[in-house]
């Protein structure tokens, strides 16, 4: 199934020019930078709409099999799709949760009837998936899960909360961590992985407000939901192992995921194009040394991820701690965004203080808000404190806390 | 080496007087059981960010009063009087116009002429709200004042727009910079007479500032203030603006210093109190540190100033103090949404009231970079 | 025995006009700028000349009584001729363990005897002090201390090893801790504090190299060294309270010390100084804005500190913290001369490289080797790291790891 | 905002070529075994500061005919296949004159032209010590070279001082820097004709560099680089330069971080192995991190360095490769003493050859700020 590079230049040409034709013009209002922002209505629908079309067009879940809505190709085709969109700078394809974490695992490990009953509509985005993993109790430490799945018959009893469920009032379906087995000597042994589904009674999830004043997350509480036995994937007890596969396949279409951007890029060229018209001192703020100074140093960090991305497929360059730059690059990756945004929020001068619905407040407060919203990725997902700590320990083996 | 090379800043006095300690005190008593995190919060969405009730009960106590002297009905305590009531606002996010309204009776003290004095500074004491309008784009460090006077025979005609004017929805009336022939004059300006009067939107939901504008605006010659340089009282009202907001920050970095160990005392993860892990104690204690070094700035520059323009040791305390207290509340408020964890990321945490106090107070009269561009010239440059 | 503003300035005139006529000139070599850097007989000589020299006068030990030695005028008057000492830039009072700590300890609770015996001595400088506290394997934890003392009759026989001692190799009394019961319930009820000799068989002091190639430094080994009974202070198993109180006597004048510089002072300014001949792109270090801006974080950095001296007594500003100020001096101050070498090394350019005895290096290579010194006070008395601690956990109520 | 903007660095290049890659094994196992640190500190009282025969034994295995092509009896890999043994070199401590002669012989390929190639290449392949020459001063910003060559017909006479010469007690010739005629050249000079050569004192004791001066030296028309455009070739040097120094850097860098892992893993305090606690594990953490970045860059210099003349790619590559190495080794040495405690304050702990050996790297060939600087100008003034 390998292609050839002819094939795939023409491939990139011809998608290329598809996105070029339909990608969407500005919709006048604010467009989430990931799918941990999509807040309202407004903003779910026009991205379903997109995702839709990008399926439909075939450049999404290319590598996904022919039979469950997938294009049956090799993965280096959806790499290159994926190049073009984050390239043309499209919107994200927003059901993230079903395309590189549940859709994956589902093609992995599911049976014949789940695959036709899920992978479509995760492509199509006709359902929308969530994820249930931390709880308010346990945020960094995900083998704590509390949230109770009690057998009775051919259901079990769901009682607890998960919080962090992004898009979780406008989900289908959510993968779902949670204790079968409350008394077991090592805590990751009681702990089962479920396809649930949502939109059943006894299950509530409450829009959380976030730092920015948006909306973007719940907070779902179970009380006495009741969902089939059959929504078990792994099996019984195996859901702290079913749990770490899954965040495997978050690294992109190579390991299973369907593809398409989950996340918009946001330069250090364009913090850079947005001070172009900031002045200090009244000079451009582009002509103090100092701020170049700090400008250059932002400029190196962000090249320093893209070439770490390139080295870590070098085996001779990793030889030392070979999974030093995989392991370490949530860490880097998130800590040089938060920072970059942090600057470029400084550097505004006055601008700085002004937010979103301001006249004259710069790219729309982008920037404000993409600062504060940045903070979700360097506390989700392991906090950058706990990241620090997986590396000290299973890179360099320094001995636990 | 040079052995016998002068301490480059060699003014350390810490004045703090038996005024200064009682007015903190009652400060921060008086904020604390007035602006409680609920009732800050209540005030949010509201237009002019502060209740009036809390305004009038400061001003019976005389804060307006402080830094005015007795015969035009102030205490005259001084400016020094002033600082520690913004600290206590500043931590309990309190924000009634007190610090707009003191700056603006400084300009007048300083810039206005008897008869402007005996006009303006009674009513101020008695809490009448006014402000400084001095920016005229988003650059502390412009020196061009675009705003225009006209002069007309015996009027003048003022024309431009001011930025960033705090409670500028509020204030009765304003002390404007601009050009007039040539050189910079202050001009007062009633509320009545802006032309155009709109909201800004800020990322600190607490505080309140306006742009507005001016379109061939009549004043009479003594709506003009002239007893002064007006450069050097501009610079000298800039470096009062830069202490106070220095102050108020480093009462704001104090509190959510509180709110950090508070939280690190009460949360577990892995089985541990997160205050535990030295990832989150020991920034913590630099938040700490950061605040103890901006307080010290902040109290040393309160002890320089008096009634006179500012003098050399006076401008470097002012800016050191800025400088310090708003390196603080970045790095405490960004430090506060991160070690909340989840929790931090939400609306209904504490920690981004701080965070985005700190956006505030960080460009207001200048930020790190600007004053630290001063110092240099004054610190390395004038070596004798 | 206090003194009036008058008299204190008075004596301030008498105590300057006596540094300025009796300061010794260069001598030749580099002095060292803390007691930890005498490493050669010749820089010991020249500093045991000079604090007789500060005795004599009267300028040493003043608010120390009397009858052994001192002044028996207030602190006031000591705190002055310091001032003095460090505006004059005076070498250091070299025997700081004698004069800082020892001497406070015994005008506090030694006996006549040995008040008699050891005070006059400490301040002519006729007896050097060293301190035995750390061992190698219990840097930070001084509460863990082996070094074994077993009582004998009139003697303890000691066993063990010290390390750190400062002018161990020229020392004629130590400041022992040394555990004296080896099995108690809480570690430190088993210590016990000496008054040692030095010049005894069992008792071999090495000179450890320092990172700076130069000496300063032993380890100081015990075989079965006999000391007498006589020496102990403070009594059997109170080892651990008298050695806290002698960390007390640290902080000058007030508390008891005998007064004189411990250490000389360098300020940023002199780093400054110390730039001016050097170029940047052709033209002076100083006009390049990126450094000037590091130039002015270092001036602030360094007058926060002195600020906070004065900040301390004013308790009105330490409301919030009351320990906060004092407690993290240490922290504070170490860290902020650690990090001004450095830079001042870093800014050097190609001189940064060079080292004492170059011909070309910058003041004979005083800013490479302070920048190594500078470690001595980030790691002794508790590292930097354990400071940090100290003060999350007694100033701000953090809990323990 | 404008969504089109261009990244600024768009060229991510990482080619390693199989070449690369032996070289990088080959040199890695043989710096290993070769330089051992006791080895290293037996050489630190040396004159020379390399052991002869272990130099020998790099030159018998074509290390210095690496980027030599092959009609100069080079392997003609190229010097991106140098790039690796500078790092080995670094890890390992080890300071034979690699570095030095490699760069003398590049500027003897890239600016000679054929009977001067042949004149030296193929002793510089086989093992002749060699060193450029090129700074006046302490300032690799300078752009004076005061060095001058007066031509009097058929000979050039050479008077001037060059600093930082590497290996400059043992180099049998070197390519030195002058202006002449109100251009610059490349002079070939002898260790003969050097009219006073000084051993500095560094820092590094594993280092060795030399003042050399030249008083009315003759030199015959051939001793006189001439093919290039010699102010650019200089530049191409001075970034080759950064490149290798930087990957020596690296290199020691990597060994520092191994040095502070071990001792995190024996030593205890408090009853707990020391690399137990966050405050030294996290910030071992930010070395390993620095250090990573620094090779993503080295490496990806490297792969775009041909024969011609560097392109702007490379340039923004070798700068940012130095500014990143030499950070790193800068931020590692000093953390390791710091986290060796006590240990790490005494000359027999191995952390202090890693902080000497950053205050060499730092600096030569230009320090973080002056590479930064130049880096704002290409990448911030030039922006389509």
């Amino acid at each position: 199934m390998s292609a050839s590079k002819l094939e795939l230049e023409q491939f990139r040409t011809e998608v290329s020019a598809w996105i070029a034709d339909n990608k969407p013009g500005n919709p006048g209002f604010l467009l989430p930078q990931t799918f941990m922002e999509v807040g309202n209505e407004q903003q779910l629908e026009f991205l379903r709409e997109w995702q839709y079309k990008l399926w439909s067009a075939g450049y999404l879940g290319m590598a996904w099999p022919k039979e469950y809505g997938g294009g049956g190709v090799s993965p280096a085709f959806q790499r290159i799709a994926d190049q073009e969109m984050r390239r043309h700078h499209t919107p994200i394809a927003f059901n993230v949760i079903g395309l590189g974490w549940a859709g994956p695992l589902i093609n992995d490990i599911g049976t014949e009837e789940e695959k036709e009953k899920y992978l479509k509509r995760i492509l199509s985005a006709e359902d929308i998936w969530c994820q249930g993993f931390s709880e308010p109790d346990n945020g960094s430490d995900l083998g704590n899960a509390q949230c109770r799945a009690m057998r009775d018959g051919d259901e079990y009893v769901v009682n607890g909360t998960k919080i962090w469920t992004t898009m979780g009032n406008f989900a289908d379906h959510m993968i779902l961590l949670a204790r079968t087995a409350p008394q077991t000597e090592r805590k990751y042994d009681g702990l089962t992985f479920f396809l649930a589904p949502m939109r059943i009674p006894g299950i509530d999830p409450r829009p959380i407000q976030k730092l920015t004043g948006e909306y973007g997350f719940t907070e779902t509480f179970f009380t006495d939901a009741r969902i089939p036995a059959s929504s078990v994937i792994g099996g019984e007890g195996n859901g702290w192992k079913v749990a770490m596969q899954t965040l495997q396949y978050e690294r992109g279409a190579a390991s299973g995921a369907a593809g398409g951007l989950n996340a918009v890029h946001t330069s250090a060229g364009e913090m850079i194009e947005s001070l172009r018209g900031v002045q200090r001192d009244g000079r451009p703020i582009l002509e103090d040394p100092e701020v170049r100074d700090e400008l250059v140093q932002t400029l190196i960090r962000e090249k320093s991820i893209a070439l770490g991305d390139r080295r870590v497929h070098i085996s001779a360059l990793n030889a030392d701690y070979p999974y030093s730059l995989p392991l370490s690059r949530k860490l880097r990756f998130t800590e040089h965004s938060r920072a970059m945004r942090k600057l470029a929020v400084g550097l505004q001068g006055n601008h700085g203080a002004l937010y979103v619905g301001d006249d004259d407040v710069i790219d729309g407060g982008f920037w404000q808000r993409s600062y504060l919203n940045s903070f979700s990725a360097t506390i989700g997902g392991g906090t950058s404190q706990v990241q620090a700590n997986i590396i000290a320990e299973r890179v360099l083996g320094l001995p636990k806390d | 080496m040079n052995a016998e090379a002068k301490p480059i800043t060699h003014n350390l006095t810490m004045d703090f007087s038996e005024e200064q300690a009682m007015v903190l005190e009652q400060a921060r008593q008086f904020c604390g059981e007035k602006s409680p995190i609920p009732s800050v919060r209540n005030l949010l969405d509201s237009v002019s960010g502060f209740d009036a009730a809390v305004w009038e009960e400061q001003v019976q106590l005389g804060w307006m009063g402080l830094a005015i002297p007795e015969a035009y009905g102030g205490l005259g305590l001084g400016i020094s009087c002033s600082v520690p009531v913004a600290e206590a606002m500043g931590k309990n996010l309190l924000t009634t116009p007190f610090i707009a309204s003191t700056l603006a009776a400084q300009a007048i003290l300083r810039g206005g002429d008897e008869w402007q004095r005996e006009q303006w500074l009674p009513g101020l004491a008695t809490g009448t709200v006014a402000s400084l309008a001095l920016l005229d784009d988003g650059d502390w460090g412009g020196s061009l004042c675009e705003a225009e006077v006209v002069r007309r025979n015996d009027e003048y005609i003022l024309s431009g727009q001011k930025w960033f004017v705090a409670h500028g929805a509020t204030a009765e009336f304003f002390v404007v910079s601009a050009r007039c022939e040539g050189s910079t004059v202050l001009a007062v300006v009633s509320a009545e007479q802006v032309t155009k009067n709109e909201s800004q939107v800020l990322i600190d939901e607490t505080q309140r500032a306006a742009k507005i504008s001016f379109d061939q605006v009549n004043l009479s010659s003594s709506a003009i203030l002239s007893q002064a340089d007006t450069d050097g009282l501009l610079a000298d009202l800039c470096l009062l603006g830069a202490l106070l907001t220095a102050a108020e920050a480093a009462g704001s970095a104090i509190a959510c210093l509180e709110t950090v160990v508070e939280y690190l005392n009460i949360r577990k993860q892995f089985g541990r109190l997160i205050g535990s892990y030295q990832a989150l104690k020991h920034p913590t204690v630099e938040i700490l540190n950061a605040v103890d070094s901006a307080r010290s700035h902040i109290y040393h520059a309160a002890g320089l100033l008096g009634s006179d323009a500012l003098d050399n040791d006076a401008e470097i305390a002012c800016r050191m103090a800025k400088v310090l207290a708003t390196d603080a509340i970045c790095y405490a408020g960004d430090r506060a949404i991160q070690f909340h964890g989840g929790m931090g990321f939400t609306y209904e945490c504490n920690a981004q009231l701080y965070l985005r106090r700190a956006q505030w107070s960080q460009q207001y009269y200048g930020d790190s970079r600007h004053h630290r561009t001063r110092l240099a010239r004054i610190l390395l440059d004038n070596s004798e």
